[in-house]
């Protein structure tokens, strides 16, 4: 139970000089749901980024159920069992709600097998399944660009659960949802991550206190503390650097 | 154009439905209603030819006008003299040469046309000659040519090599040319100065000009950097007695000869293949003492002609054509004009516009054409003019400075290149070889 | 706000609604009936009764009759034969740029890379019986060119050049598309890099020592002789029965080629296709390897293209460089756009639609036609985004839009 | 009626090389004979007289046998008078009827009645002296040798140089005493190379000897084939100094060839720039493809050569040569208020949709170019203004021709201009900050829409201004734009999206690998496609160019 599954080694990624990652260890274990928060330019999207592939670390590597990711392809990497949700949805606008999942279904994805697949009860079952998982069960018809834009999180959630990744990334769920979606959406993600391990980033501390154990605080680009919610929220570095200015955010808002 | 109701017709059927009426009435041409004589024209009225085919068209249809007012096309036919009006049929093939195979096609097979005239480029003639010889149609085709083709279904009243480039470069040679003993052959890349290119080089070598003083040289259509040929001519006229024989093509020029006279190049002479309706837009000041060869000016000292350029002018400003005030008449538009007339006669003669009596009538047919008689060669197809080499002078006309004893017979394939070959739709059926009798 | 899609190279078309969802299509038992026998009717249209029309009401030879009124001419079932070629061209080019998103501004060029194909096996069936009376192609005697390039030999055998037709094309788009799609050339990037590779390959093509025929291209087609399981059968290309028989072909292509796309846009590949175009970065993600799939469409379309142009090139007569310009490429998208793009029905409504136009206008308005094609273009991209085919369902949302804004008031 | 459009530019022309005033003296007999012996259709008596008259060495027959080689020299025969030898070129008109202007055929000065008004005559009055060609050659020879002295040196060495390709031995006196009498050093040395080719025709191995070593030392091209000529037949003493000579002087041509490469590889880059720049903004920084670009700059170019045909009929001849000057804004207002009409009328309306606007844009060019045909007709080109003719040489057989410099100098300030405008100027600031995130920009007060339209009207403007600089390089005609429009778009997306630096760089790298490459291919189509097979391959290494924008948020 206690193996790694993902781990980063030194992980440095730098943009026209800009240090993004600096020297990032960082690990996450089978079947872990893990918070990683951070001030904005933490670099909390950078390491995701660079763990799915989006971007080439500078330095370090990323192991993955301990294989060196660096050199595949984003496709790849998802093949090798690594979802990604992105912070604004990123779905199909144009398809509808069912095909937006059956084009996210774990199934060969070359040309050919893609041309002659068919859809089989399996799929439509697994995909019902997660309609509901994702509550969106009567909307499978529905175009996906006319949804909420709660509904549009829930569906690339949706969408990388049919992945039937090992390991969830995934970038501010709760951003923009209302209190009872933001909810729904912690429970939906702590049912998950009984079989596979997530990574999520979030800013809602509330959030984050719904669902995390371990919490990974980052600052510019590299691990200031990581521990349980409580101790982070009395680590005087991280209120110093992060809660403390958040609360000033909140208050603006 | 009707619409049609679908109502709730499936939309599919609709769509093919609507398409093919659409198709079907836009192929459709004129109807045909018998007493006046269809002639079709076939040039360029856009697209980048449009620049140098529009001007025929209008020549074409001033010969036109210029018959119909003198009553039309009279010939007597079963003891019955009657007068035919002509009407011509204006296409656009819109300088794309498939486009010219189809109008074609539609001016023979739909409009019924007695005769075509039209084509400038090479390719355009190439694309619309099977449409011709398999259809039995005539066209005229006016413009100086690369040869080395001989179809009884074209009369060819624009020049055969041995026409235009040879003499061009005989002259030179000459000692009145100025003795010129090296030949920098500059061309845009296609057929036609590929085609004059191999036959010049080949008459070079038989006049004894060594390897060595002859350069060939081609750049890509609308080329407009000749900063490193100009160079190189520069390095191989040193010396002097060097000509430059250009067979670039339209809008290469103004950039070459710009370049030409900024680098100080002095030492030789140009023949260029412009003529005056070309030159009309150019800033002439540094073309002026080059050379050209032709087998009609504007400036052939006639009153036959000074009456056609005339009368073209008046034509132009009557029916408001572009820049009429400029407007001048050159080789490929004289050519035109008296194509028109050529015809006419032949048809006159023939008693029909039949088109293998017309064919036969045309043979050796003689036509005092602005520039002088013109012939039609007894065999060929091609056609007897003079040859004219003229200086550019600045005011874009050309000084005429040397001119062929009478009429050159036109030889569509040159004794340099293909001494063993002729073109007789008399005796032969067309191409044969001279010494296999 | 996508975070993919900075506003300079994101490939979007509107929102197209129609194709939206086939799942729906299929689900309306009714719409799926109709769709299909409307289909079929065109079809039949299409292969059998224009060709008929063209055999029976024909007018007696030598007579002033100009036959029956249904009678369709020579000259027009021709050129509606030409147009049915583009059309098969324009199901492929609304493959990749419709439906995938991707401009490809080199679509004439595969195009001709099969009209060359067809043009150089006519060529040497010409044999004898051209100008010079040489068994080489008149352009070769011309250019002393005394032996039969090494490239042109395959080309004497018929079921060769039709292999080829399809390969040539398909082989350089592949390659091409390998190279570009796999270092993630997009979007505009990949239109102007096709659009420099027409130009270049334009370039060649004129040239003389391509030992292509320059830009005056092949001409002087005389015969087509397929062999049939050893057995050689002569059709002369001047016969109104051979060009006929041409016309059925290009239409059996045509349908065929449309149900192979039909088959392919409805198939899971083609949802991914549209992914593709919509949000490409997702579909990564999705465990797709995009440059594979552009890679397949765009060979898809290149085939298509090569097929059209083999098809062409009999009907027409000549194939000359001039065919491949960039022009030639940009005008073939706005017959996919006037249609509807993302629809098949209409890219070949478009093409059949354009071309018409074209042969329309240069008769009757000489002159006007590069007016009316550039106002077509203008309007088109800004009026009519979704084609003649959005065109009912565009109105009808207008139309609902409005009587909303009225019943709120 | 054509000549008011094709002869001014000319008659400027020969205002400028032409000493204006000549001394009114009055001619000695023995010319005045001369010159009435030009009128006969006699070539041989022609070119007696020709001869005659420049060994007069009186200056004053120059306009004499300049008009005689034009045909402008007529027999005048007045209805009551006597006849005698006039110059006529221009026209007037006199009660209707077109009439004549004579000059006097000695010294070319106008004609004037004792009241001080200017005589004319009309046609019928007038008879042309014909001349053959021949003739025209020896008025060439005797026209060089007068101008030997003239008083412009660029005269003075084309005339030397043209002495010496006619190889008219003769002339080695004339020349000998220009030499000496030479202030300018370059024209010097043109005529010390000229005397020295004659020289190699001397009879005497000495003189021989001592021209080929001083051709030797003056690198002279010319003197390539007459050494050649002369190794057939030479004694082995001379042998041994030809060759190496030729050797040397073989080598420095080398030198000159590559000078020259790099010149217009500079210069094809320079132009490059110029025309991309206007790109490097609308496509760049707006996003807008737009195909009609170089359909701007054959706006540019027009409005050139309207304001060219302005200044012909509005301007005095003096001052022609401004007009360019005053064609650079024009063309730019011109270009720019198109686009500025494109960008209101139809680019606005498709904002994030590049493929879109490459469509519609294509639209506009169709039009564009149909319309430039329907008004303007035909292929014209410009004269370009007499200080842009020519060049300067800078090594013997190097001439940098003016026009080329005057543009690359052009785009030099092109480019600082518009490197200022955007990166140092509130106005860039506020373009800058629209393209980069337009609804942040719209919510700070900026008019998003005034600063679209503008940053797009400076594109065009700037697209205009390199169509007006095209013109001193080639034609004024409809489809201009579509020559240049592929290779803009290609050193835009080459030198990187956005970039300013980029696309100045992918110009001048592309410029100069050209002219490479058509130096080692020997061709001109070659370099070209050779171009193009590169672009690709390098674009397919690098996707967003030499200078690619990067950061987190960029997705190309």
């Amino acid at each position: 139970m206690h193996e790694a599954i993902l781990q980063t080694e030194n992980l440095s990624v730098s943009f026209d000089g800009f240090r993004a990652l600096n020297r990032l260890d960082f690990s996450i274990e089978r079947g872990e749901l893990r918070v990683v928060i951070g001030p904005n330019g933490a670099g909390k999207t950078t390491l995701l980024d660079a763990i799915c592939g989006k971007v080439t670390p500078t330095e370090g590597r990323v192991l993955f159920k301990g294989q060196d990711l660096r050199g595949l392809r984003e496709y790849q990497i998802v093949h090798l069992g690594v979802g990604r949700k992105f912070q604004t949805p990123s779905i199909y606008r144009d398809h509808t709600v069912f095909e937006n999942l059956e084009l996210s279904f774990k199934a060969k994805k070359t040309v050919f097998s893609t041309l002659f697949a068919q859809r089989t009860p399996t799929l439509r079952e697994q995909i019902h399944r997660i309609l509901e998982l994702i509550g969106l069960q009567n909307k499978s018809g529905l175009r996906a660009g006319a949804l909420s834009h709660g509904e549009k999180q829930w569906l690339e959630i949706g969408m990388v659960i049919v992945l039937d990744p090992d390991l969830l990334l995934i970038d501010e769920p709760v951003a923009g949802m209302t209190d009872d979606e933001s909810e729904k959406t912690g429970e939906l993600l702590k049912s998950i991550a009984q079989d596979q391990a997530i990574l999520v980033i979030e800013h809602d501390m509330t959030f984050v206190r719904q669902i995390a154990k371990t919490v990974t605080v980052l600052h510019e680009g590299a691990l200031l503390f990581e521990g349980p919610v409580d101790e982070v929220q009395r680590h005087p570095r991280v209120i110093e650097i992060y809660l403390g200015r958040e609360k000033g955010a909140h208050a603006q808002h | 154009m009707k619409i049609y109701q679908v109502g709730a017709v499936r939309r599919t059927v609709a769509t093919a439905v609507i398409g093919t009426v659409v198709l079907c009435m836009a192929a459709r041409g004129m109807a045909d209603d018998g007493a006046p004589i269809k002639v079709g024209i076939l040039h360029s009225l856009s697209g980048t030819m449009a620049i140098s085919e529009v001007s025929l068209r209008d020549v074409d249809l001033m010969a036109i006008d210029e018959i119909n007012a003198k009553g039309g096309v009279c010939f007597t036919k079963e003891g019955k003299k009657t007068c035919h009006k002509i009407e011509p049929v204006v296409v656009d093939p819109a300088s794309n040469w498939d486009l010219f195979a189809e109008k074609a096609k539609q001016l023979l097979l739909q409009d019924k046309v007695a005769i075509v005239f039209g084509c400038w480029t090479s390719v355009s003639r190439k694309s619309v000659l099977p449409v011709f010889e398999g259809n039995n149609g005539l066209l005229f085709y006016p413009v100086q040519y690369e040869g080395e083709e001989c179809s009884d279904a074209v009369f060819y009243t624009g020049a055969a090599p041995n026409q235009q480039a040879i003499p061009a470069v005989e002259y030179l040679m000459s000692e009145e040319g100025g003795g010129v003993k090296k030949f920098y052959l500059l061309g845009t890349d296609y057929v036609y100065p590929r085609t004059t290119n191999k036959i010049l080089r080949a008459m070079l070598k038989a006049k004894g000009v060594p390897e060595e003083n002859i350069r060939e040289e081609y750049t890509p259509f609308h080329h407009q950097d000749y900063q490193q040929i100009v160079q190189k001519i520069k390095e191989f006229s040193a010396g002097g007695k060097t000509a430059v024989i250009s067979t670039i093509n339209g809008d290469s020029n103004v950039p070459f000869y710009k370049e030409f006279a900024n680098q100080g190049l002095t030492a030789s002479d140009v023949a260029f293949s412009v003529a005056e309706d070309e030159l009309r837009g150019m800033d002439t000041s540094a073309l002026v003492g080059h050379l050209a060869t032709w087998n009609y000016y504007e400036s052939v000292d006639t009153p036959a002609n000074k009456a056609f350029a005339a009368h073209f002018k008046e034509y132009a400003k009557k029916h408001n054509l572009p820049d009429a005030e400029h407007r001048v008449v050159d080789d490929p538009m004289e050519a035109s004009y008296f194509g028109v007339y050529l015809w006419k006669q032949a048809v006159e003669k023939a008693g029909t516009t039949d088109v293998d009596a017309v064919r036969k009538a045309l043979y050796g047919m003689e036509f005092a054409a602005p520039s002088g008689t013109v012939k039609i060669d007894e065999r060929n197809h091609h056609t007897w003019r003079p040859v004219l080499v003229g200086e550019i002078k600045k005011d874009g006309q050309f000084k005429i400075i040397h001119r062929s004893k009478g009429l050159v017979k036109p030889e569509p394939w040159s004794e340099y290149t293909s001494p063993d070959k002729g073109c007789d739709w008399v005796d032969h059926k067309g191409t044969y070889e001279k010494n296999a009798k | 706000m996508e975070p993919q899609a900075p506003s300079d190279v994101s490939p979007q078309a509107p929102r197209v609604l129609a194709v939206a969802s086939p799942d729906h299509t299929l689900r309306d038992p009714y719409r799926r009936v109709s769709a299909g026998v409307g289909l079929i009717i065109a079809a039949l249209v299409l292969v059998v009764v224009l060709p008929l029309l063209n055999v029976i009401g024909r007018p007696l030879p030598g007579t002033e009759d100009v036959g029956a009124w249904y009678w369709i001419s020579d000259v027009e079932l021709n050129l509606l034969g030409r147009y049915l070629s583009y059309a098969l061209l324009a199901l492929g080019l609304d493959l990749i740029w419709g439906y995938t998103g991707i401009l490809s501004l080199c679509q004439a060029l595969f195009f001709c890379f099969g009209g060359y194909c067809m043009g150089m096996y006519l060529s040497l069936q010409t044999g004898a019986e051209g100008v010079y009376e040489s068994t080489l192609p008149d352009f070769m005697v011309w250019n002393r060119v005394t032996e039969l390039p090494l490239f042109w030999q395959p080309f004497h055998s018929f079921w060769f050049t039709m292999a080829l037709i399809v390969i040539v094309p398909s082989l350089f788009a592949f390659i091409f598309g390998f190279l570009t799609f796999r270092s993630r050339v997009r979007g505009v990037y990949f239109a102007v890099l096709t659009q420099a590779l027409a130009y270049s390959t334009w370039l060649l093509f004129n040239r003389n020592s391509m030992n292509l025929g320059g830009t005056n291209g092949l001409t002087n087609f005389k015969k087509i002789v397929p062999t049939f399981f050893g057995h050689a059968t002569t059709f002369r290309l001047s016969e109104p029965g051979v060009q006929r028989g041409l016309y059925v072909v290009t239409a059996l292509f045509l349908v065929a080629a449309y149900l192979l796309c039909r088959w392919i846009t409805r198939s899971r590949l083609g949802r991914v296709l549209t992914a593709i175009r919509d949000n490409e970065n997702r579909v990564r993600f999705s465990g797709y390897n995009p440059a594979n799939f552009k890679l397949f469409v765009f060979t898809l379309s290149a085939a298509l293209a090569g097929v059209a142009g083999a098809l062409y090139v009999p009907q027409t007569g000549i194939i000359t460089p001039g065919k491949m310009s960039v022009a030639a490429s940009i005008d073939m998208v706005i017959w996919i756009a006037v249609g509807g793009r993302g629809t098949l029905v209409g890219a070949v409504l478009g093409a059949l639609i354009v071309n018409a136009g074209y042969s329309y206008f240069t008769t009757h308005f000489a002159a006007y036609w590069p007016y009316f094609l550039g106002l077509l273009f203008v309007a088109v991209v800004m009026l009519i985004p979704r084609g003649l085919i959005g065109l009912p369902a565009q109105l009808r949302e207008r139309l609902a839009r409005s009587s909303r804004r009225g019943q709120t008031e | 009626m054509r000549s008011s459009r094709q002869l001014s530019p000319l008659a400027v022309f020969l205002l400028f090389v032409t000493p204006a005033v000549r001394a009114q003296t009055a001619p000695p007999p023995a010319v005045v004979q001369q010159i009435d012996a030009l009128a006969t259709d006699d070539g041989t008596a022609q070119r007696a007289a020709v001869a005659a008259l420049g060994e007069s060495g009186d200056r004053n027959v120059i306009p004499t046998l300049e008009a005689l080689r034009e045909e402008s020299l007529y027999v005048w025969t007045p209805p009551n008078g006597t006849r005698r030898m006039v110059i006529a070129r221009d026209k007037t008109t006199v009660d209707d009827h077109e009439q004549y202007l004579l000059q006097d055929a000695y010294g070319g000065a106008r004609l004037h009645q004792a009241d001080g008004s200017e005589i004319s005559a009309p046609a019928e009055e007038l008879q042309e002296v014909s001349v053959d060609r021949r003739v025209r050659t020896a008025i060439q020879v005797v026209l060089e040798r007068f101008k030997l002295l003239d008083s412009d040196p660029v005269v003075r060495r084309a005339a030397a140089k043209n002495l010496a390709d006619k190889g008219d031995i003769i002339a080695l006196e004339a020349l000998a005493k220009a030499q000496a009498a030479e202030p300018d050093p370059a024209a010097r040395t043109v005529i010390d190379e000229a005397y020295n080719l004659l020289k190699l025709s001397a009879p005497s191995d000495q003189d021989k000897l001592a021209a080929i070593s001083r051709l030797g030392v003056l690198r002279s091209a010319d003197a390539v084939p007459r050494l050649e000529e002369l190794r057939k037949t030479a004694s082995p003493q001379l042998q041994a100094v030809i060759l190496p000579t030729l050797d040397h002087i073989r080598w420095w041509q080398k030198v000159n060839r590559l000078l020259y490469a790099v010149f217009s590889g500079l210069s094809l880059g320079s132009i490059l720039v110029l025309m991309s720049l206007g790109l490097a903004i609308t496509f760049g920084v707006m996003g807008v493809i737009n195909m009609a670009h170089g359909e701007l700059m054959m706006i540019g170019a027009y409005a050139t050569f309207i304001t060219q045909n302005w200044f012909l009929a509005h301007v005095p001849a003096q001052a022609f040569g401004f007009y360019f000057l005053a064609a650079i804004p024009l063309s730019f207002v011109a270009a720019g208020a198109a686009g500025y009409v494109l960008e209101r009328g139809v680019i606005r309306f498709l904002y994030g949709r590049p493929l879109e606007t490459l469509l519609a844009t294509w639209g506009v060019s169709l039009i564009l170019i149909q319309a430039a045909r329907f008004w303007f007709g035909d292929l014209t080109a410009v004269a370009a203004p007499s200080w842009l003719s020519g060049g300067i040489e800078v090594i013997a057989g190097v001439q940098l021709p003016y026009n080329r410099l005057f543009i690359i100098a052009f785009t030099m300030l092109c480019v600082a201009g518009v490197y200022l405008l955007l990166l140092r100027s509130s106005a860039g600031l506020r373009i800058r900050a629209v393209m980069q995130n337009r609804a942040m920009s719209a919510s700070m007060g900026i008019a998003t829409n005034r600063v679209d339209a503008f940053t797009f009207a400076l594109g065009s403007g700037l697209a205009g201004m390199a169509g007006c600089a095209l013109t001193l390089i080639g034609n004024v005609e409809p489809d201009l734009g579509q020559n240049y429009i592929v290779d803009a778009f290609i050193v835009v997306v080459t030198g990187g999206v956005g970039k300013l630096v980029g696309t100045v760089a992918a110009a001048l790298g592309i410029g100069w690998l050209n002219t490479f490459l058509e130096l080692v291919t020997d061709s001109a189509v070659m370099g070209k496609v050779l171009i193009l097979v590169f672009v690709i391959l390098f674009l397919q290494r690098r996707p967003s160019g030499l200078f690619p924008p990067t950061g987190r948020a960029v997705e190309y």
